[in-house]
């Protein structure tokens, strides 16, 4: 026809070429010695890629040589913000080896434990996450309370970060004297100033603006990338392994009432006056993720008064750790724990001696940060600390 | 654990012989799979209504090789390679064990790495577990979305985990040994 | 006739000047364009200061406002830019040279020949040091004016002309249209288009 | 200063004499004020973070703090990287330092007390607080790195997106008082609080704080410090800097802030004025007390002014960062139309004459209309040109008499 051989003008967009930019590995908002590899398009990020492996101890080459009571140091260094959650990891699965039979104080002993390990680990990931988005004063708060919870640790075990305290076969020391009631101190004035936080950071309306909507990831994906913890929580899934993991695991938390933080069927668990989800909050996003863990604060406070009653009333020892050279029976055994960031597993391999012919050992955040290739394609340059700060990484644990 | 012997045999009706065999006196009992069929296994194990596994918690690999010949001859197993996947199912909660038997070189010559498929076109997670897989105990994904190490530096040689791995004596100038 | 009368304000006169036009040479000579664009920015803020020392700060810091603040901010950041690996260097090479000196030259010549033939130029002013800094006349005026209100003509005598006096609001007003089409003409020109062959030859 | 100086020696050098005198005193200002701010901001924070800030340098307050961080300065190596352009990164600095020490020059500390009586002064502030942009940009660009290159554009894109609702926020003081020169401005809120002018109207009120949010985000500072945000682009512009040359820029930033927060204590809190107006009999009775009378009012407008400075630090300590395009669009879909519709508030509130809480202080009609320029005030000639503002302009001024 007439026009077809009419010049057709294309309109185009400015021919702009893309910046390569290297975010890390020693970058203030990488959690740890993280490098993402950033492909952008002006402000625009179109390609991320994560390299880890920089804080790589080869702890599990090391299992190959040590009793299993002699790799619990190494369990607390992987993810050294919730030291007690890892020891717990790997001590259950050593017991599970052995067919060991816990005493029921050694049982609450290590719910306490566990979850003021938890509480700690939330409040540091709470505060870094504030200082990821530019702001200061809320990672002083969570550290000012942080410190009480790791002054409780000292008490009981003697180290406050990495505290080898619970071992196979229960703990290296029983509670001191008074320790429950300061504990209970603790957790009284500490429950208002959660409120300060949720003030602060919650329910900020720039904290909101920065987050609500930002990185949102489907259940799907989540699953899929075998993402755990609060991050598949802030998905919508309903999987906490306290209720529905291993039978070792959940006989741990016999007799607790506790309700799993997530949002099913529109609303959070009612049990407490939470702060309103604001309608800008697509389910799945960072300040979903963020909010399942500061609830899970509140939750880890109530299971620990109910301990705490548990452990007065319980009688018998509280567990002496098991000898340094048992023999291990021979087979394998894999065992996961709810750990503060995630599902921590632990698999041990045994040929019948007493050192393990192969431990290895799962990392929650070695899945979730997977997830940041998909999440961060085509979010701007200022949102992919955000991403990086909601999935609340550690590199310990991710490079082991 | 899931229902066990029921579970087990729906798998053998379904894939033969490519199911090898199961321990079920562990205490983690598991199945294990022809090396060609995993894929397809587990494609089947997240797809099947009743099984549902959606989520892959775990790819670990183990090197059953003696390296000192003093304990070689007492050992009960002959050298191999073995890679382990963890399921689960955030539907059922249940878990499953899958393994998958490796001869520890490719058809025995030095220094050639076992191949296996790639399940990562199954659960996009997979793909970190098999380069870790691959980095450190030296198992060949194919069809991998990019298959190159992730813990250790790119130009590193070797697979640390294997029992027969000797530290290199420098790397970079920093000395080894 | 310059150096009889020495006082500050010829002082402060001699140096911007000389900042301006030294600068002004130095966006020429200069080959990497990011200093070229900083060049332009001082000898543009140095003609502002020759504004501020001959009392007018309102077309001062108009021009401050204006050029160096606005026009000049977004040439840096557009040469910011596209500053990278061949724009940086740019060679100009002897057949340039020529022509440039012939058609600058020519300009210059024209320029000079007009200045020395103004009158009051070139006789020695007597009472330039009385130009004091601070016998700056109010801005407000200027204002009033543009607003359409004569005020510094509210003396004048005779209604006729007082009359006429209707103050520059219409120009004003013109003239910002005017700039608005333009923009607005710039910004559709400036959208990049290719011409491009009907590749496929049929329909 | 400039006649009494005139008496003793010839007018070139008295002239120069009063400007090398000004130029130190306004260069103490800047100097004295970021050590100030220096050590104000660490006690602050420390303060919002339940904490104590600096308490061991220098006695119990820690007050020489600024002076261990001046040497600390000091003494750092000035290293600039391989691949920057040498002369623009050695010159940023002080092309970011310069537009906001030229801006106190403007600014006037008490009735008379400034650095040079211009008559356009709110003008050449915002004209020469938008140049501190080039230095950034300068920094940016010369530091050779990717990162301080995004955060040289970034800078800006912000600064100069928000020079236009700054700007029209500046206006509202200048056609209430019918005049852009500051110290009449000032002059013309004297008397109590309630001739400030931001309690004029509902709508000056209102403007104050979008003009407080863009002077914060044309300073760079708090919610909108883009171009430094720690923890996507390290540390921005000055990322590569070190040692003295990062002072410039730190003393830069403290500068604006102050310049900033002293024009909005002239233009909405009555500058020199004080809430009470206790020195106004001092300042009539002529003689010495004048002068008396103008240093309390200096000292006001620095506490003012101080006041200001310490907002934007609780700000900073407090609220999150915004994302740039969260900055531009609180810019242009939030500042500028509530700028405008304060404008058209304002604009017709003095056009329908509405009453403002200063009428109801009975002896206080007068203190406006006195400082007015003298043509608005004594129109000899009766102008009957055309109806509209011209109308309203000299019935105005004659009900002011």
């Amino acid at each position: 026809m007439a026009t077809a051989n009419r010049e057709q003008i294309i309109e185009l967009d400015v021919r702009t070429d893309e910046l390569l930019v290297n975010m890390g590995p020693q970058h203030p908002s990488t959690h740890g010695v993280l490098r993402l590899v950033l492909k952008t398009d002006g402000e625009i990020v179109t390609h991320v890629e994560p390299h880890i492996g920089y804080l790589h101890r080869c702890a599990e080459k090391i299992g190959e040589n040590l009793t299993p009571r002699q790799w619990i140091p190494y369990t607390d260094r992987m993810d050294y913000l919730a030291a007690m959650n890892m020891n717990l990891g790997w001590s259950l699965c050593v017991e599970k080896l052995l067919q060991y039979e816990l005493p029921e104080k050694a049982r609450h002993l290590r719910v306490i434990i566990a979850e003021l390990g938890r509480i700690a680990s939330h409040l540091v990931g709470m505060g870094a996450y504030g200082l990821d988005l530019g702001t200061f004063s809320p990672f002083l708060y969570a550290f000012r309370e942080r410190e009480k919870i790791l002054n409780l640790f000292e008490e009981a075990c003697g180290a406050r970060l990495t505290n080898s305290y619970i071992t196979p076969g229960g703990a290296t020391a029983d509670l001191p004297p008074g320790w429950l009631e300061k504990c209970e101190a603790f957790l009284d004035q500490f429950e208002p100033v959660i409120a300060e936080y949720h003030a602060l950071l919650t329910t900020n309306a720039i904290f909101i603006q920065r987050t609500a909507g930002i990185g949102v990831m489907s259940a799907e994906m989540a699953i899929d990338y075998g993402c755990t913890g609060p991050v598949l929580r802030g998905s919508g899934v309903d999987h906490d392994l306290r209720r529905d993991g291993e039978e070792r695991y959940t006989e741990m938390y016999d007799g607790y009432a506790f309700e799993v933080i997530v949002q099913k069927d529109g609303h959070y668990p009612r049990d407490h006056d939470y702060p309103p989800v604001p309608p800008e909050a697509v389910l799945g996003d960072c300040w979903h993720r963020f909010y399942v863990r500061m609830l899970e604060v509140v939750q880890a406070i109530d299971i620990i008064r109910q301990g705490i009653e548990f452990y007065r009333s319980a009688e018998g020892d509280w567990g002496h750790p098991i000898k340094l050279n048992t023999k291990l029976p021979k087979g394998e055994v894999y065992l996961e724990t709810e750990c503060p960031r995630g599902q921590m597993g632990f698999y041990l391999v045994s040929d019948g001696s007493a050192i393990p012919w192969r431990t290895r050992a799962r990392s929650s955040c070695f899945c979730n940060l997977s997830v940041t290739e998909e999440l961060c394609r085509g979010c701007l340059l200022a949102d992919v600390p955000a991403i990086v700060g909601s999935l609340d990484i550690v590199m310990g644990e991710i490079d082991r | 654990m899931t229902e066990g012997p029921q579970f087990l045999e729906t798998l053998k009706a379904r894939f033969g012989d490519r199911i090898r065999g199961a321990n079920l006196e562990n205490i983690d009992p598991w199945v294990e799979v022809a090396p060609e069929a995993i894929v397809e296994v587990c494609r089947f194990l997240k797809t099947d209504p009743d099984a549902r596994f959606d989520m892959l918690n775990c790819i670990s690999g183990v090197d059953y090789f003696q390296p000192d010949p003093a304990k070689a001859k007492r050992a009960s197993f002959e050298p191999h390679l073995e890679v382990v996947y963890h399921l689960s199912s955030t539907v059922t909660k249940h878990t499953l064990v899958l393994k998958v038997m490796l001869p520890r070189w490719k058809d025995d010559q030095e220094g050639v790495l076992p191949e296996l498929d790639s399940v990562a076109s199954v659960w996009r997670g997979a793909a970190w577990h098999e380069r870790e897989v691959y980095d450190l105990m030296g198992v060949w994904f194919r069809n991998h979305p990019g298959l190159k190490r992730i813990l250790l530096p790119e130009d590193w040689e070797g697979h640390p985990l294997r029992k027969d791995y000797e530290l290199p004596l420098e790397y970079h100038g920093i000395r080894g040994r | 006739m310059l150096l009889g009368t020495f006082d500050l304000h010829t002082f402060l006169f001699v140096l911007f000047a000389l900042t301006a036009c030294l600068f002004a040479a130095g966006v020429l000579f200069s080959s990497n364009i990011v200093r070229m664009a900083f060049h332009l920015v001082l000898s543009l803020g140095s003609s502002a200061g020759l504004f501020f020392l001959a009392g007018a700060e309102f077309v001062g810091a108009m021009q401050l406002m204006i050029y160096v603040g606005g026009t000049l901010v977004l040439l840096v950041f557009g040469v910011m830019l596209t500053a990278q690996h061949r724009f940086l260097e740019m060679r100009t090479n002897a057949g340039e040279w020529v022509l440039s000196l012939v058609v600058g030259g020519a300009l210059l010549m024209v320029l000079l020949q007009a200045a020395f033939s103004v009158s009051q130029w070139n006789t020695p002013n007597t009472e330039r040091s009385q130009l004091a800094v601070d016998e700056s006349k109010a801005a407000t005026p200027i204002g009033a004016a543009l607003a359409g209100v004569r005020v510094d003509k509210l003396q004048q005598k005779d209604a006729h002309l007082r009359a006429g006096m209707s103050g520059y609001l219409m120009p004003f007003v013109i003239v910002s249209m005017h700039l608005l089409v333009v923009l607005v003409g710039a910004a559709y020109l400036a959208r990049p288009r290719m011409a491009v062959r009907n590749p496929k030859g049929g329909g | 200063m400039a006649e009494f100086f005139a008496q003793y020696m010839p007018a070139g050098v008295a002239y120069t004499l009063t400007a090398l005198i000004s130029a130190a005193l306004l260069l103490g200002v800047v100097g004295v004020g970021a050590l100030f701010f220096i050590w104000a901001e660490r006690k602050v924070a420390g303060r919002i973070q339940d904490r104590l800030g600096p308490t061991r340098t220098g006695g119990k307050f820690g007050w020489l703090q600024s002076l261990a961080d001046g040497i600390k300065l000091l003494t750092k190596e000035d290293i600039a990287p391989a691949d920057a352009d040498k002369t623009l990164f050695r010159l940023a600095p002080y092309v970011s330092l310069a537009p906001s020490y030229a801006a106190l020059l403007a600014l006037p500390f008490a009735d008379g007390w400034v650095g040079w009586e211009i008559n356009t002064a709110m003008f050449f502030l915002l004209a020469v607080l938008g140049l501190e942009v080039f230095g950034v940009i300068l920094a940016g660009y010369a530091s050779g790195s990717k990162w301080s290159l995004f955060g040289g554009m970034r800078q800006a894109a912000q600064v100069v997106s928000y020079e236009v609702p700054l700007g029209m926020c500046g206006v509202i003081p200048v056609f209430l008082c019918g005049t852009m020169s500051l110290t009449t401005i000032g002059n013309m809120q004297a008397g109590w609080f309630t001739n400030w002018l931001i309690f004029h109207d509902p709508f000056t009120f209102l403007v104050f704080w979008v003009y407080f949010t863009c002077a914060v985000a044309s300073v760079n500072r708090a919610p909108f410090d883009l171009a430094e945000a720690e923890s996507e682009l390290v540390a921005g512009f000055h990322t590569e800097y070190s040692g003295l040359r990062w002072s410039f820029f730190f003393m830069a930033e403290y500068n604006s802030m102050l310049v900033v927060s002293g024009l909005a204590a002239v233009a909405f809190f009555g500058g020199w004025n004080g809430p009470v107006p206790i020195f106004a009999s001092w300042k009539a009775a002529g003689g010495g007390w004048e002068i008396v009378a103008n240093l309390a009012g200096c000292i006001n407008f620095i506490m003012k002014a101080v006041l200001g400075v310490m907002l934007m630090i609780w700000v900073r300590w407090t609220l999150p960062r915004l994302r740039i395009d969260q900055v531009i669009t609180t810019c242009l879909k939030y500042c500028v139309p509530l700028a405008a519709f304060c404008f058209v508030g304002a604009l017709s509130w003095q056009l329908f004459d509405l009453p403002s809480p200063n009428d109801w202080v009975p002896a206080e009609r007068a203190g406006r209309a006195a400082v007015r320029e003298p043509w608005a005030r004594g129109t000899t000639g009766s102008t009957q040109s055309s109806a509209g503002t011209s109308a309203r302009l000299a019935q105005g001024s004659e009900v002011h008499r």
